[in-house]
């Protein structure tokens, strides 16, 4: 990050937007497609990011689609095999499931299936994390595209980051999988979730990337490692402020890119600190966590002093209710914990 | 003797009830909305009521209805417990699936009314499946979908439209087409305007027809019930009708015109319905009023019942993953 | 002067040459296939070839083909490479995609052909988004999905048409209908005949056709490319055929009459096409021979290439995951 | 098992098959829907399990679909909650993403969503596993579902467990993940897979079920805990053997039900051996194996005397080449010599 370059402050609603302008001011093929994203007099998609887009770039670029997850995405892979660089919008993340042929069977073995003939740039934008909204609109979806070759996997906690790995995702030459959390967009006024706990930093306004497959330490620290993406970053960062008073120093890194993962970063972090807390929203079984957890036990299982523990929603559906959604998602509480309890004798 | 006739005053005016028991209810909740005392989101179906209430008029209690994130006129209409929806709705303990569900996942399994779907056009071959299951078991049972014009684009639509025909199953589909999904006009997303066309490509009959009337509805329904009930197989219904609010909350709707607006709420079905009672049938206008008065007060019952009702226990988040 | 005038012996002969490349290939692989000398999965078109090179003679090089699971007809036509093909066949280095794709994944960059899909249906809404994606980059390009009577069953069909019909996209889909999907006739799966019937359900011009006339075919088409080309739409193109053979390797047929298959081959397009330029036109009876056995001659030559290509390295499983 | 009963060798396709036969007899509302699975003087479905049970239950229980993924799960999902127990085939496994939305959102979520008032007894049945026919036709697709509350999941390795864990998988309240390797389907004449395994053992002929949610010790050992589901089960077994002469001895354990899953026996056998290793045909990052990894690491890191491992596919689309799919899909060699990498000084 260039300190001199001007600044703005932006929510991250507002800063994926900035980065979808300047991809697109910079990039002709570069075109948006999904539902109710461009409409004159509308929402600009469920959270407002393309809010005024296709004033700026017109109906041609800036597509509303009919209710067709499957050919917003299927449309995506025709379209960046034959040189374009889509950036696909699911309203909610849990509609991707209506479009899975198109990331798994499609996107995501491509390039492979044609041996390095065709590339597949798209970006496909997903919201996702729990919003009072219960079972089919507020799931984290990460660990179905770390699963699958051939996807990239990114989740930022951060305007800065949102900006920076957009650009980036749209000029990569691979299918990404672009994870956004509701609770994180700050969007304003009605449209404004209403547990959202981000809203607003300052951001470049010029153009910039940040690479991919990168992680950020948004903490250091000496006695734990807490890993976590998305909301959870910030909650882990809270949790670090109070287990500072209870004398544990915990070192929280953002993993903002899931695919590429680099495990590097973490390993060393737990060669210093000998213990390891994973913290998603994601469901406990089989999320990105385990992978984390199963690598650190290949690879620093000799470093660690206690379990890996993860704090995970439960495997369970998510709950609409705002007193059950608490239980269901992490708290800062259950992350002081937990990591309280990697230090009992 | 035509179906027309059938229709009694009587029908009228349970009808009438009936749509003015969804009316008055999603208003009181818009007004609840406006001073910030409802949770969650909001899908609302001012100026659908007919749809709804013509539909499950025809339907017997042990007959499924599947519905969308806009539930609460098919719920009313099929006899749902006014309380426990409004519950679910404040995400009490007492709703009608526990908390767990919310606005748009409304059910009451005592009259047949399935878990409101919130993934566009899933329930389409849900619906179909249902019906399936009851004619294997040789029942004359029949499952009915909702959903909307947007949903027919869906593939879910295609592939279980296509299905229930090819299997003859007793299901009806009920398309309301309100002429939006969500803030995108009909003319962006299709180039054709009747949804009910979209039958023939699966060798279905299909019905377009005005979803402000509450009759037609009734008459159009009856004869395709029928027929899935006699094994005759699927029908496509299309309703035009419209959503006099936004889509969801805070929607202020500034992708459609004030004069489209108006002009349905002319065609309003419950006014509608209150003038044929009154001017044709002379029923009395005090009778509709005192009706109208019965449904404000069950309205209000069921909201204070879910706001006196407690939350769900933190230990009923773990309830129910696996029977 | 109607299209028709406009095709030329010339055009025929070319024709000709390929659809026997294609019959002749198919019937090869047949071959070596039950001396147990192919490996993998087999799924053959012959019976099919006037679809595949009626369609691809109105291409350019730069237009865009996806095909499926049966790709053999629509790659030759298309111009790839025989030999790359074959050597993919066979699980070779030298394969068009390097041993990593197999049978039912052919392709050719260098003519437009893109990997051929085995998810059925799903090309459609692909070729679909190459076709935005030329328009938004104003080419005049066009691409073309191929698929089957059974891919029109599915989701990915429905939606796929849909939005190329609303984006006035530049691709034409090409149903063969050869009346099964694997053992399932059409009639079990769906209570239309024509498939092209569905194209009205999207506003999109649609066309039953006789998909062993090559020259039908050809006409069809060239009015469909020219459409989409001119930046007049999409077309949906169904095309009436038969495939000979059983649907992969291995299948005998059980499922289907000989009155039926005997039904088709005496409209084979082959002969059809033989006896039009040697009666009609006057071609030479061995000119036409000549050309069959210098399709035989590289069919061989392609079939040995393959067998002498050398196996993919194990290092290239683990290259091209990510560009 | 009653040792006493009759028995019949059966395939594994067989068994299946017989499995279905008796859950049809025993049960009017079971029935069958997929493709080509009915057809008179058809295939019995892609790999013959169904072959002749149209001819015995008719075409109104055995039922041909078209070519519609999502209406397949979707109808079975709406039958299922109208009393009915459908048993839904995808031809391969890998179809399955068609419907992804019916399994994830539907049929997973339905008992949740209803607070336990409905039940969705249906069984998807998915043949899985690489067999030469390239990237889309192949895939082991587990931990899609492990990952989604509300499924079970479960992949038999021998006729025997096949038949058993049929019959209850039909019989459980809940929509079950039933995972079938097609080079253990064991089927003869031409439709049979080049490279079969497994083609026919002694299996009881009259009604019993496996319980689901349990683990099969395959091989007692005391060095090594080698766990391992379906074609991965068989490559284990004959590890363990080539294992045995350079005297390691290793555990087997079939996890034949990864949903529930009996994490407690492969525990208890890792405070035995201290040593564990993860055998999957699926993709490394983020397979099922990942989760047993994590699991192990929070609850048995003490016992543990080498890092865990796994052995699993690579994180590469399925190539279609044999020789290539020969690299891809964990050999015995890569097993063995893994395994002993545990012992390294
Ligand atoms: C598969 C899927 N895609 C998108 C959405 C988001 N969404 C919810 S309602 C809606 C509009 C639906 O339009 P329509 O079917 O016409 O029903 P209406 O809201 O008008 O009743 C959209 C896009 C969804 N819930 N599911
Ligand atoms: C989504 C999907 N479902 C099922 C299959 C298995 N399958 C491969 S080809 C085929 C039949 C296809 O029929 P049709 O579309 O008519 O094409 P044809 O084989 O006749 O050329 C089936 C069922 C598949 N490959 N993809
Ligand atoms: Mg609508
Ligand atoms: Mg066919």
């Amino acid at each position: 990050m260039t300190t001199t370059a001007a600044t703005s402050r932006m929510s991250m609603a507002e800063a994926l937007r900035d980065a979808m302008r300047i991809a697109m001011q910079t990039d002709p093929t570069v075109f948006l497609l999904g539902e109710d994203i461009g409409v004159t007099g509308g929402f600009g998609g469920g959270f407002t990011v393309t809010l005024g887009l296709s004033d700026e770039f017109g109906h041609e670029r800036v597509i509303d689609t009919p209710i067709s997850e499957g050919a917003i995405v299927g449309a995506a892979v025709g379209a960046a095999m034959a040189g374009a660089r889509p950036v696909a919008e699911m309203q909610y993340g849990d509609f991707v499931f209506c479009a899975m042929d198109q990331v798994v069977n499609q996107a995501a073995k491509m390039h492979y299936m044609s041996n390095g003939q065709v590339c597949v740039p798209l970006v496909l934008r997903l919201p996702v994390g729990a919003s009072q909204r219960g079972a089919q609109h507020g799931q984290c979806t990460e660990s179905f595209f770390t699963h699958t070759p051939g996807l990239k996997v990114v989740c930022p906690a951060t305007p800065y980051d949102a900006k920076g790995m957009l650009l980036a995702a749209i000029r990569d030459d691979n299918p990404v999988i672009f994870l956004e959390h509701k609770l994180l967009y700050g969007g304003k006024g009605s449209r404004k979730e209403s547990a959202s706990v981000l809203f607003g930093t300052d951001v470049p306004t010029d153009d910039y990337e940040i690479p991919l497959g990168t992680v950020a330490v948004r903490r250091e620290g000496t006695d734990v490692t807490i890993v976590a993406n998305m909301l959870m970053v910030h909650r882990a960062l809270s949790a670090a402020e109070l287990l500072s008073e209870q004398g544990i120093e915990a070192e929280v890194i953002d993993v903002r890119s899931l695919v590429p993962l680099d495990i590097k970063t973490i390993e060393q972090s737990v060669q210093k600190t000998s213990r390891l807390l994973i913290v998603e929203e994601d469901h406990l079984t089989g999320g990105w966590g385990a992978e984390v957890s199963a690598l650190t036990a290949e690879r620093a299982l000799h470093y660690l002093d206690a379990p890996i523990l993860r704090v995970a929603a439960p495997d369970t559906p998510l709950p609409c209710a705002a007193s059950l959604e608490r239980v269901f998602v992490p708290s800062v509480e259950r992350i002081v914990s937990t990591a309280s309890s990697l230090f009992a004798p | 003797m035509t179906i027309q006739e059938t229709i009694s005053t009587e029908w009228r005016l349970a009808a009438f009830r009936q749509m003015s028991l969804i009316r008055r209810y999603e208003e009181h909740l818009y007004l609840l909305f406006l001073q910030g005392l409802v949770p969650g989101t909001l899908h609302q179906c001012q100026g659908q009521e007919a749809v709804a209430v013509g539909i499950c008029s025809t339907l017997r209690r042990d007959d499924l209805i599947y519905s969308t994130h806009r539930p609460v006129g098919h719920l009313i209409a099929k006899g749902a417990s006014l309380k426990a929806i409004t519950a679910e709705i404040w995400g009490k303990a007492t709703g009608c699936v526990g908390g767990k569900g919310g606005q748009m996942h409304l059910a009451d399994f005592s009259v047949g009314a399935m878990v409101s779907n919130a993934i566009v056009g899933a329930n389409i071959p849900i619906a179909t499946g249902s019906a399936m299951a009851f004619k294997l078991q040789g029942l004359d049972r029949v499952a009915v979908s909702f959903f909307g014009d947007g949903a027919s684009n869906i593939g879910a639509f295609h592939e279980g439209l296509n299905l229930a025909a090819v299997q003859n199953a007793p299901v009806i589909f009920v398309c309301e087409n309100n002429l939006y999904a969500a803030s995108t006009r009909i003319s962006s997303t299709t180039r054709i305007t009747d949804i009910a066309d979209r039958a023939q490509a699966y060798g279905m009959p299909g019905h377009s027809i005005d979803g402000m009337d509450v009759e037609a509805v009734y008459r159009s329904a009856l004869e395709a019930v029928e027929r899935a009930r006699q094994g005759r197989g699927p029908t496509l219904l299309e309703y035009k009708t419209y959503r006099y609010r936004g889509h969801s909350r805070g929607d202020p709707c500034g992708y459609r015109g004030n004069d489209e607006h108006q002009s349905w709420i002319d065609r309003d079905p419950i006014e509608r319905l209150r003038t044929r009672l009154v001017a044709d049938l002379g029923v009395a206008v005090d009778r509709l009023a005192t009706i109208e008065q019965e449904c404000q007060r069950e309205i209000e019952a069921a909201v204070e019942f879910a706001l006196a009702s407690p939350e769900p226990t933190a230990a009923s988040c773990f309830e129910h993953v696996f029977a």
